[in-house]
């Protein structure tokens, strides 16, 4: 989400599925698509249909490489080096969308001149704190614009002393960090000024020159001695991406966890985010980054997060160093450019919807009700606090971290910790039975009788017994009907947690304590449907926020600051426009056109594709007829065109913001990222990752080879977490030299709770297996459908072994990198059952998001592993065969 | 009376459907934008109820369905095969032609196709269904009537394709239906309405052809010259089969006849042949009589 | 003429799917198929002696006929309901009548076989309606013939391939194995004197027989190899020099000795239901290996010079 | 067939004397094949859905009749879809009929070697018990910060996990709770 967030100022797909079909050439790189996204994956084949060229590049060949024109096997994990180099060749050629990149990005903008670059320090940027292991960004500033008025002088010195205190004052600011970052899931992160621009690009320490500089070295010799990608086939794939660029043609990119999942997550995304931009096909039909989401609804749980560091509309929790008032808590971003500047009212309008009438203007809304962080509490912090006994009660609904989530022994010796736990779910899945089966019962290493949870496992309502909206890939939420009752006692999370609320409630009724205040002055009372549970519509309606008169709002344009109005998620404020359900629209695609406005509902404000002031040149004409989107109107002087404009409806493209505006009033007619506080898009990021204003390619935290390019082997700010159950193998280790990665067939879902009980899927892919090259089941003497052992520094599991062409031997420079492909679905139960390769996984997190680098190393033997009290033991063999200290401080 | 081999227009009025009949329906899978994900194998079994049938990773690629049988009406082939052998150049830059058989880089062709009943024009199994279970529907189609089958088998000795089979535990032979039930309400069988990138195509058959022949086309254009039809010569071994594909390799790469041919087509030899013993029988037994007494 | 286990074919290059089969193997159970043939034809062909017994006066050859043709008939019908998957529904046999089906004209050739054969063999040994149980035997030796030859058909107009392309010679090999099944049995039973006729017929049956499957085990090209090779090779070998013993005998001994007679005959029915039994296995041997469907159908493709037969 | 008996039924006189000689098609048709129709046709109502599975948003429609589902399929309206659905897709009606989902209760009491009935009202309250009392425990006004104490107003004794399969509704209430109860340890499948 940073990755987009901090780029165009949203942390969302930037278009949508079907416009798939009008590019010209689609990159698919961090994704399976055919295999993940199946259905999704029609569009990319109708574009291959008119002639579009399709690029694979993933480490292995999937069944998207099999319909690809081109597929580049690359090594896991490289992927910026690879990317990098593709914007060298572009910016090198002088093959970038001149015009756009001017007009729309901060390539013009000039750099900060205390600002140095990972070429002067070796891998690190300016401002890196080596003991706190972050970044003071106060050096990657924009430099002030030449002439100020004193009103903006004043302002700028007034904000360097924000910054300042905060960076001085707070050593544990990560969460404020990562709250920031992760915060730009809607709304750039502020800058303080427009600041100098040389349109010209050709000052040194402007933008363009600085990321010319920045990439030179990230050449298709070093690509081929980083990523194992040959030249030959690296320019291939740069002229296929530069020949389908500019004003007639458009390049699409589509992503997952692919490059989610890394350390250095963040980062992947804001490189093809930079090439995107340098190509200019953001905010155009068949350009963008299409972000592919996993789960159903996994977008919507970020929009309305259950997540740590942000509330609904992607507003940051209060972090306690800085924040104990509102106007604290606002202050960061209120009043600056775009319109996350109105985050007041987006925030009043969030705590009129929590606390009702309990919150008014004398008692800042109800803004002390709101807990405060402090710092990062991300789900494997918070598992580490379970296996050190500091949080006692756990609720897992609809999830599965026995097996989905990374490192499972760590999860489940944290859930074996605990006093109570709660599991919703349809089945009884591996994290609801782990103290009955779970694999460290067989090892010896937890005994059910000594593991003092208390379970309740309650049967969840499946898709079909309740009523609800998801949130897709594309932001667009979608509305289900309920067509059945939920059989026995199952019921939906909606029913149990009203009734839950209640309860608790009632058990705190007479409570004079402040502490419990929150609860009572909650917001809880909603109409009740037939079951007795809330009606799901009552609910999406208090999401949509209402006005003074109770009335639905239908923009958040509409929210105010006063306390008038009240919105559950501002940037779904229009879901519930004119009184009806806008997700339950479902106008057939065949009375619509390809944008297909009337089904479904997306945010914001049913945009379909973002940006998209940007597919007009900056006169406001179409960039070509053929990529023809949105356009000024002249006549009409409104922005008009297939989509609603992702811009101030009637604002010229050749207005000019004047002095001092805030705001939306601040966006100028060429500003098509409205989000962000300069509207341009952010080649170069002053501020909001944690990591670095440019993508720099730093190796896994566990690495088969040194890094190549730089010193520094590994993201410097990569968040580490330290416990014994957590070791790490010692980069280019002779003892675990091969490269493991997991991912998903189509035929299973995630976990496997929901495709591993069901027969049809089980026959389809019925047992664990990994897929190894037959140069590396040679050097291992693995035997096709034979057994093996693959084996980390946590622990070893077995898989039967598919020796396939489909995995290639990678040449790096002298070397053979083998790669070993784990599908992860399996765990102790369902009709088939197997080993959890998450298991291996090491925690090492992107520090801006935390997700795990889901990319290791590893050793693998033929045969199966070791049963019972063997197999710790067989571990630990390696462990020290490795150097790494038992039990003991971290090295 | 109703033709045994060979072209045959009207294969409904051939089973006695008077002129008012539907169009022939069939299916037409396009293997070149087949992604393997099963889909149809499994909205297929939904559909129609049928039994799972194994849970056994055969290290075939990623088919650990096997093959078509009584409980599989529906199974996606896979093929992992060098690219070197396209009949193409694979050396050096590839033309910009639509490469979807290979990988650009001569790496490794993986060949997907979703395999189903033929549903042919002159159907073996249908043929030599002594009960009459088997039949054709008004749509052209042949689909085994389960309340007639007394499961003798003979149909799977005549399919030429090995699609049809007997359920071990039901003791009836079962086989793709093209959603008959369907059919008759006027919708579209189970498979091809989840086929996510439409490989299988179900329409008009006539129609289907057609579109098979300008895909052909289109494909031979870009270069893709290991592209052929398979099934869709009215004049071959079964008449033209009702579901018929586009393949990008021999057919017996995918595990389908080179040359499929109904048996029906030499009965005619073979009832002569049986003529001629059961007279010789008969002569036998008359020449045993007129021997001398003893 | 002993043939070694070597195939005379060399092996073949194809592709194919993981080496699987492209057909399916015939869902025929064994024995009740290879049984249903052997009775199919000695059942066939004791109808014809019969009724050569009734015209020419032989009571203890007609005796004994009547019963192997009626008896033949009720077991074959058994083992033939026996194999269904749903046996209760063996009337359905009789919905319609399909030409194209072997087994739907054969279930007509049988059925009506089955009750004059019995109504013949009930009237013989009661005594009862003499003229008519002549007139059901007459009826029951016209479908004699037709019986004993029509499972050739049945295995004929299949796919398998050592079947199919033997389809020429089967009928010829099962009218004879019938015949010889039929003259056997009589040879066994019946006193040297009313025997003639049986062993005439045995003997017939028998070079018939030898004839036709010689010429299928001989026969060039990769189809005939299922016939020489394994149980179905052993099985095809021992049933050729049984019968060849037999007749050897037959003609040596065969009207002194009624030792000998009974011996010949029973050498005879075994030899034919070995027959049976060996073709049976051959058909199932050339489903299971797809080189039979493939190398054939590619040959016959180049053979036609690879005309249009798959649009390119 | 029709039954035997009722001479007229016979297949064979309709294939003699009608035109498909041959008993392959029109002749040979039983009773069933002449009535059969697919049974979402006799289906009470047919309710707009979305797959559960991911994030592409393929429409479903859901034949209901009797108040159990006995189809789940593609809807052709949808403009992402168009009426497909992929392998999981597709098993969607298996996913909510499955036979071994749970829907009673499972309690595990401390220390036990085995599940036990529990019935869903004591244990809501049981559980809601526990929130109040593990709350309470480790209710924490206050934390060090950088620069001192700072109200935190907080629990760290409880944590949640979930919700990228759970409806923006359901992960609004939990949201909603978890904050007011001071819970912040919350997060979700967005992490992994």
């Amino acid at each position: 989400m940073p990755g987009l967030g901090t780029s165009f100022g949203r942390g969302g797909a930037t278009t949508n599925l079907q416009d798939l079909s009008n590019a010209d050439c689609i990159l698919i790189e961090g994704s399976n698509m055919a295999e993940a996204h199946p259905v999704g994956f029609q569009w990319v084949m109708e574009a291959k249909r008119r002639g579009a060229t399709v690029i694979h590049v993933d480490p292995r060949f999937t069944r998207t490489s099999a319909v690809a024109d081109q597929h580049v096997p690359i090594r896991a994990g490289s992927d910026i080096a690879f990317l990098g180099a593709l914007v060298n060749h572009v910016l090198s050629n002088d093959l970038d969308f001149r015009e756009y990149v001017v007009a729309y990005t901060n390539a013009a903008n000039v750099i900060d001149e205390d600002f140095q670059d990972t070429e002067e320090l070796e891998g690190l940027f300016s401002g890196y704190d080596p003991e706190a292991g972050q970044y003071d960004p106060i050096t990657w500033r924009y430099r002030p614009p030449a002439e100020m008025t004193d009103q903006e002088r004043q302002r700028a010195e007034e904000l360097e002393d924000e910054e300042r205190r905060d960076q001085e004052g707070s050593r544990h600011q990560e969460s404020h960090q990562a709250a920031r970052s992760e915060s730009h899931g809607s709304g750039g992160a502020p800058v303080s000024w427009k600041g100098l621009r040389d349109e010209t690009l050709q000052h040194p320490s402007c933008v363009f020159q600085i990321l010319k500089r920045h990439y030179a070295r990230y050449t298709p010799e070093m690509v081929r001695d980083v990523c194992g990608i040959e030249p030959e086939q690296f320019r291939r794939v740069a002229d296929a991406l530069t020949r389908n660029s500019g004003r007639e043609r458009t390049t699409a990119f589509c992503y997952a966890v692919g490059w989610t999942q890394h350390s250095v997550g963040a980062q992947m995304i804001r490189t093809a985010s930079i090439l995107q931009l340098l190509l200019g096909n953001i905010g155009r039909p068949g350009g963008g980054i299409m972000a592919l989401r996993g789960h159903a609804s996994i977008q919507g749980s970020t929009d309305i997060p259950t997540l740590f560091n942000i509330l609904p509309g992607y507003l940051p929790m209060p972090n306690a160093a800085h924040h104990q008032s509102l106007d604290a808590w606002v202050a960061d971003d209120e009043g600056k450019a775009g319109f996350w500047g109105n985050v007041r009212s987006y925030a009043v309008s969030l705590l009129k919807s929590y606390w009702g009438d309990a919150a008014t203007a004398d008692n800042d809304f109800c803004f002390d009700y709101l807990p405060r962080v402090t710092g990062d509490h991300s789900t494997y912090t918070t598992v580490k606090a379970m296996i050190e006994g500091r949080c006692k009660g756990y609720f897992v609904v609809g999830e599965n971290p026995a097996v989905g989530s990374s490192n499972g022994k760590m999860q489940r010796l944290g859930m074996a910790n605990l006093d109570w736990l709660v599991v919703r779910d349809l089945q009884l899945i591996e994290s609801a039975t782990f103290w009955k089966d779970g694999p460290e019962i067989e090892t010896g290493e937890l005994v059910t009788e000594r593991i003092g949870t208390e379970v309740f496992f309650l049967p969840a309502a499946s898709h079909v017994e309740k009523a609800g909206s998801f949130t897709q890939t594309q932001r667009m939420l979608q509305w289900r009907d309920q067509a059945v009752a939920p059989p026995g006692d199952c019921q939906s999370e909606l029913q149990f947690y009203f009734d839950l609320g209640r309860r608790i409630r009632a058990r705190l009724a007479g409570s004079t304590d402040e502490r419990d205040r929150p609860l009572l002055d909650l917001a809880w009372d909603y109409p009740l449907d037939a079951e007795g549970g809330p009606e799901p519509e009552s609910v999406l309606r208090e999401i949509n926020g209402t006005g003074p008169d109770g009335a639905a709002l239908s923009a958040y344009t509409e929210l105010r600051a006063d306390g008038s109005t009240a919105c559950g998620c501002w940037i779904y404020c229009g879901v519930y426009a004119d009184e009806a359900n806008q997700a339950r629209r479902r106008k057939p695609h065949w009375e619509q056109d390809q944008v297909a406005a009337e089904w479904g509902w997306v945010w914001p404000a049913n945009r379909r594709i973002l940006y998209n002031r940007a597919s007009a040149a900056p006169d406001g004409t179409p960039w070509s007829e053929r990529k023809r989107y949105v356009w000024w109107d002249a006549e009409a002087r409104r922005w008009t065109g297939a989509d609603v404009p992702d811009f101030v409806p009637d604002r010229a493209p050749d207005f000019v913001p004047e002095e001092g505006a805030t705001g939306p009033d601040a966006i100028g007619g060429r500003d098509p990222f409205v989000m962000q506080t300069d509207g341009k898009a952010w080649l170069f990021a002053p501020l909001g990752l944690a990591d670095g204003p440019m993508p720099t390619h730093y190796e896994p935290a566990e690495s088969p080879v040194r890094n190549p390019l730089y010193g520094q082997q590994s993201n410097p700010t990569r968040k580490q977490v330290r416990s014994p159950a957590n070791p790490l193998n010692p980069s280019w280790s002779e003892v675990y030299p091969y490269v493991f990665t997991t991912y998903r067939l189509t035929e299973h879902h995630t976990a496997g709770g929901m495709s591993r009980t069901l027969p049809y899927l089980t026959e389809l892919q019925p047992e664990p297996f990994c897929e190894v090259s037959p140069r590396l089941a040679a050097e291992r003497g693995l035997e096709h459908l034979g057994w093996a052992t693959i084996v980390t520094s946590r622990t070893a599991i077995e898989a039967r072994v598919i020796v396939t062409d489909r995995l290639r031997s990678l040449r790096l420079g002298d070397r053979f990198v083998e790669q070993i492909g784990l599908p992860y679905h399996w765990g102790g139960n369902g009709i088939t059952t197997g080993d959890s390769p998450n298991d291996l996984v090491n925690l090492t997190l992107d520090p801006n998001v935390y997700i795990q680098d889901k990319v290791g190393t590893c050793d693998i033997r033929p045969g199966r592993r070791p049963r019972g009290p063997a197999l710790p033991a067989y571990v630990a063999d390696y462990r020290r065969r490795a150097g790494i200290p038992e039990a003991g401080e971290e090295t | 009376m109703g033709s045994l081999w060979g072209g045959l227009d009207d294969v409904q009025a051939d089973a006695g459907y008077d002129a008012d009949h539907p169009p022939r329906m069939g299916f037409f899978t396009d293997t070149s934008v087949c992604i393997g994900c099963k889909a149809c194998e499994v909205a297929c079994k939904e559909w129609n109820d049928v039994p799972d049938d194994g849970y056994l990773l055969t290290g075939m690629s990623y088919d650990n369905t096997q093959e078509l049988g009584a409980s599989t009406w529906r199974h996606v082939a896979f093929v992992e095969k060098p690219a070197v052998d396209l009949g193409m150049p694979t050396v050096g830059p590839p033309r910009d032609a639509d490469q979807s058989a290979a990988s650009g880089d001569a790496g490794i062709r993986w060949l997907m196709s979703s395999d189903v009943c033929k549903h042919c024009t002159h159907a073996g199994c249908l043929d030599v269904c002594p009960t009459g279970a088997l039949f054709r529907t008004e749509f052209g189609t042949v689909v085994v009537q389960p309340d007639v089958c007394n499961g003798c088998g003979y149909c799977v000795s005549a399919c030429p394709y090995g699609v049809i089979d007997l359920r071990k535990d039901d003791g009836r032979a079962f086989k793709c239906t093209l959603c008959y039930d369907r059919l008759k309400d006027g919708q579209t069988p189970a498979c091809a309405q989840a086929c996510p990138t439409e490989s299988i195509q179900f329409g008009e058959l006539d129609e289907l052809r057609e579109r098979a022949d300008r895909r052909l086309a289109e494909l031979h254009e870009r270069g893709v010259d290991v592209a052929r039809l398979y099934g869709r010569d009215p004049e071959d071994g079964v008449g033209g089969d009702g579901a018929f594909f586009l393949l990008l390799d021999e057919p017996e790469v995918y595990g389908l006849p080179p040359d499929p041919v109904v048996p029906t087509r030499t009965l005619g030899s073979v009832w002569k042949h049986v003529g001629y013993a059961a007279a010789a029988v008969a002569g036998l037994g008359v020449a045993a009589f007129s021997g001398r007494r003893r | 003429m002993a043939r070694g286990e070597a195939p005379m074919v060399p092996d073949v290059e194809f592709e194919s799917y993981y080496g699987r089969q492209i057909i399916k193997t015939p869902t025929w159970k064994t024995p009740d198929v290879p049984l249903y043939l052997f009775l199919g034809g000695l059942a066939g062909c004791s109808a014809v002696l019969a009724e050569g017994a009734a015209l020419s006066g032989r009571p203890e050859l007609e005796r004994v006929t009547r019963l192997a043709a009626a008896g033949g008939a009720a077991a074959g019908t058994v083992a033939l309901v026996h194999d269904l998957g749903r046996p209760e529904r063996f009337l359905n046999m009789l919905r319609v009548l399909k030409p194209t089906s072997p087994l739907s004209v054969g279930s007509f050739i049988l059925a009506p076989f089955s009750a004059l054969s019995g109504a013949a063999a009930a009237s013989h040994v009661t005594g009862l309606l003499p003229r008519l149980g002549r007139l059901a035997g007459v009826g029951a030796g016209v479908l004699g013939p037709p019986l004993a030859t029509y499972t050739a058909a049945l295995l004929g107009n299949t796919v398998v391939p050592a079947w199919h392309e033997a389809h020429r010679e089967l009928p010829f090999v099962f009218g004879g194995s019938g015949a010889q099944a039929a003259g056997g049995l009589a040879m066994m039973l019946v006193p040297l004197d009313q025997a003639g006729p049986a062993r005439r017929m045995a003997l017939a049956g028998a070079a018939v027989e030898i004839a036709a499957a010689e010429s299928i085990v001989l026969r060039r090209g990769l189809v005939a190899e299922p016939y020489q090779v394994g149980t179905p090779g052993r099985l095809m070998r021992i049933a050729r020099n049984g019968t060849a013993a037999a007749s050897a005998a037959t003609l040596l001994l065969g009207r002194r000795s009624r030792l000998a007679s009974a011996v010949a005959g029973a050498t005879y029915v075994a030899a034919s239901v070995t027959t049976r039994f060996g073709i049976f296995e051959a058909g199932l041997a050339s489903a299971r290996d797809p080189k039979y469907t493939v190398v054939p159908q590619r040959e016959r493709l180049a053979r036609q010079d690879g005309s249009a037969k798959m649009s390119r | 067939m029709a039954d035997p008996r009722t001479f007229l039924g016979w297949p064979l006189l309709r294939q003699v004397t009608g035109a498909d000689r041959l008993g392959r098609g029109h002749a040979a048709r039983s009773e069933r094949s002449d009535r059969l129709t697919p049974r979402t046709a006799s289906a009470d109502r047919v309710v707009d859905s979305v797959c559960p599975f991911c994030a592409v948003g393929c429409a479903q429609k859901v034949f209901v009749k009797d108040g159990e589902v006995i189809q789940i399929e593609g809807n052709p309206a949808s403009p992402i879809s168009r009426g497909r659905l992929c392998p999981k897709g597709s098993a969607s009606k298996q996913l909510v009929t499955s036979p071994t989902r749970v829907t009673k209760v499972r309690y595990r009491r401390p220390y036990a070697t085995d599940w036990e009935d529990l019935d869903r009202d004591t244990a809501i309250d049981m559980i809601a018990d526990r929130v109040v009392e593990t709350r309470r425990k480790y209710w924490e006004w206050e934390a060090d910060g950088p620069d001192g104490r700072r109200r935190t107003r907080r629990t760290l004794g409880i944590a949640s996990l979930g919700g990228a399969t759970l409806d923006n509704e359901e992960n609004y209430l939990m949201k909603k709770l978890y904050t007011a109860m001071g819970a912040i340890q919350i997060e979700n499948q967005a992490r992994i």
